[in-house]
């Protein structure tokens, strides 16, 4: 349905559930949508999954919401980082569940959630622990492990520019998660540095259709 | 949903009364597919200030009516090779991506036209059986189970008057328990977990209707 | 490895095996290798197996390489249109095998092959004749068939515009298959309108990485 | 293959050195990914006309050299998080895209570090195995089962003087005989059907290295 256009990140997170999966894009820095993580901090939502690529970094972000409690598992690729100390303390003791997924898989899930395949056969990490115990199939000579979708509720992403219907463009490397998450969501939130009027992107260079986005926010300019 | 109003409620209605119908139950927004056919007429009754965003299965979102004399760019067809236009906020995918929008149910609905449908939404609309038939399904089985909402237009009965609502498709089928909603000239079906409903009649009665159709059906909730 | 810029189709084409199974791009006339299709026909390989979402329409094209017997088997979507008289005619008096594929389910076998996807489980055709004997598994209390990719030995696309090192960008619904055909196939082979010097295409906007391209032609010009 | 000149090929390695050799051995206008820490030296190495073209998999085709200072721009990163630079004829894509890239062995080459690789090619690199550690693999079993080859760069032994070669991995294992080559400092090793082939040595012999490796060594062919 139509997009709506948020006039603040607090509005953009309203209603998010205790529980609920939340996709949060970026790659460091990189499309890291932190307004909206910080809306989702002040909205107070808790017992959450999130997936992202890393488990925070230093005291803001992600690792705020952490140090807060909200988060019951975090699902990622790299959550050790010189700067992770707030997961690997949740994580040492006890307080927080990880699932360590390759990066690759974990984009190629969300794909998979978003394009409506109940699973595929995939090559990586067989024969390592992050598939122990999952199903294997040998297909033309090679061994595959079957993996699962990863949905969210809720995606949180940070893209580049939108237009009026939704209709996303990212910048360099900080496009990474975002287009993945959109289309694996049932909520897609994205926070972008300019709304544009509705034309003014070129229909060739869209990235993420507005079919994929609930709620835009203008992300709060910077000191 | 809206009330319709269309125009010779009292009688069969005829292929563009139908669109209109449709058209109208589409909500504010939606992002639509019309299959190819009749279903393409639902866009010349929707109105202007809609909202609401078609999808064309070979790649475009917000696809535009088709090309005036002039208009016409070979590159910009929908999927049934019919020159269309692009409005402002449209956007491009390839086919893969295209499709992945459809089985990953973000298309709020879709509109098919159909040989037969079961009592239980099973769609019949891509191969008569016929022996010497030459096999073609295109996009319609990608289509029937991806939208959130799969809506038929067709005539309730054939041109022999063989119903086409019908307890089993004899026909080999498209998609199972797929269909919500069947708009046809004398009535309007939806079909539920109680069982099929008739929500809407033209120039005949339910009665009239049980007594012309193999399958049971309930009358409009009050 | 780095793409090769042909001087004409015909050396686009050059080294086409008998027995290959050749993609073949477009959608109707929009992103139809034409040239490309008529220099493979030039060129003379034979047994094939096209993948394509139709069979061919008219006299010229993908028909003319049916009608020369060259192709032993044709999977695609949607053979059968008002002027595919060439295809009925063969298939009809058994002269070619027909594979016919849900559109979607075409584009996903491909970009599984190019995705080194083993195999996927489909919600497309349950319960109908194009899935009969095919593998299926409930998941998450929905029915899916187990799906495989679909590789080519070769690729025919057609392109809008091309850098030197094999960078594509589309026109419109010309995209199509174009962009998935380039990554399941071992040789891709572009036909396209202009070919600009490297850095002329927005690197944001590259829909084809060069790196899935290998052989790049201008398309000639037409009266 | 070109035929390598290191500069101290007397004595063992250093990284530049091992970098120059692998950077050595990717041919003209390879597709190339590097993995994160010593490997990125190897681009260094490139000679400016090699037209090899680097992949990073946060969603980057011909990466360019690290940004100086002046360039740098949050939104252009390598997978190390290190700002980067765009050259032209550079693409960008989503994860998905960038991961099935790699997946569907596309790319000629990746270049990886490791803790150990095992006669036949496994690969152990992402985790120590100890207890106390938080696992983290970000891209690497990807890349281990992505690429065409697989070159691995490393130390011949820990510090503690412990073979990283090994007859059977004992840290957990990021890819199963997935290695094609491993550069270290002492010798060059190519893991064949027939076995583990030392292809050139630096500053030791063929027996010096067997007599310190537990696994079998087959030497250069002529």
């Amino acid at each position: 349905m139509t997009t709506l256009l948020c006039d603040h990140a607090d509005e953009a997170v309203a209603g998010i559930e205790d529980g609920s999966t939340v996709l949060v894009g970026g790659f460091g820095m990189a499309g890291m949508p932190v307004d909206l993580i910080d809306a989702l901090i002040r909205q107070g939502a808790k017992d959450l999954t999130v997936v992202s690529n890393n488990a925070g970094n230093g005291d803001t972000g992600l690792a705020a919401l952490l140090a807060k409690g909200r988060v019951r598992k975090v699902i990622c690729s790299f959550p050790r980082q010189a700067d992770s100390w707030v997961f690997d303390d949740l994580y040492r003791t006890g307080r927080i569940e990880l699932e360590v997924v390759p990066q690759g898989n974990l984009a190629e899930r969300m794909r998979a959630a978003g394009a409506g395949i109940g699973a595929f056969f995939c090559p990586t990490g067989v024969g390592t622990l992050l598939t122990e115990g999952k199903e294997t199939r040998e297909i033309d000579g090679r061994t595959y492990v079957l993996e699962y979708p990863i949905k969210g509720d809720v995606a949180l992403i940070g893209a580049h520019r939108a237009d009026r219907m939704g209709n996303l463009v990212y910048r360099k490397t900080a496009r990474n998660f975002g287009p993945v998450m959109a289309t694996a969501a049932t909520t897609v939130i994205a926070q972008v540095r300019e709304i544009v009027e509705t034309g003014a992107i070129d229909p060739e260079t869209v990235v993420t259709p507005g079919i994929y986005v609930d709620r835009v926010v203008k992300e709060a300019d910077r000191a | 949903m809206t009330t319709t109003r269309v125009m010779n409620e009292q009688g069969p209605l005829n292929k563009q009364d139908m669109a209109a119908l449709v058209a109208r139950d589409i909500p504010q927004g939606a992002f639509v597919n019309l299959g190819i056919g009749q279903p393409t007429l639902v866009a010349d009754h929707l109105p202007a200030d809609s909202g609401v965003v078609l999808h064309t299965e070979n790649g475009m979102l917000n696809m535009g009516p088709a090309a005036k004399e002039g208009e016409v760019d070979p590159d910009l067809t929908n999927a049934g090779k019919i020159p269309v236009t692009e409005p402002a906020g449209a956007s491009y995918f390839h086919h893969a991506d295209s499709f992945a929008m459809m089985r990953g149910g973000h298309l709020d609905i879709c509109v098919m036209g159909a040989f037969q449908v079961s009592a239980t939404g099973d769609l019949a609309n891509w191969h008569t059986g016929a022996p010497d038939a030459i096999p073609a399904v295109g996009g319609a089985m990608d289509l029937a189970i991806g939208a959130k909402k799969v809506f038929v237009m067709m005539t309730l009965f054939t041109k022999t008057g063989a119903p086409k609502l019908v307890p089993e498709c004899t026909y080999p089928l498209t998609g199972l328990r797929c269909v919500d909603r069947i708009y046809t000239d004398l009535a309007v079906f939806d079909i539920t977990p109680q069982g099929l409903r008739v929500t809407q009649t033209f120039g005949t009665t339910l009665d009239e209707l049980a007594g012309r159709l193999d399958v049971p059906l309930l009358a409009a909730e009050a």
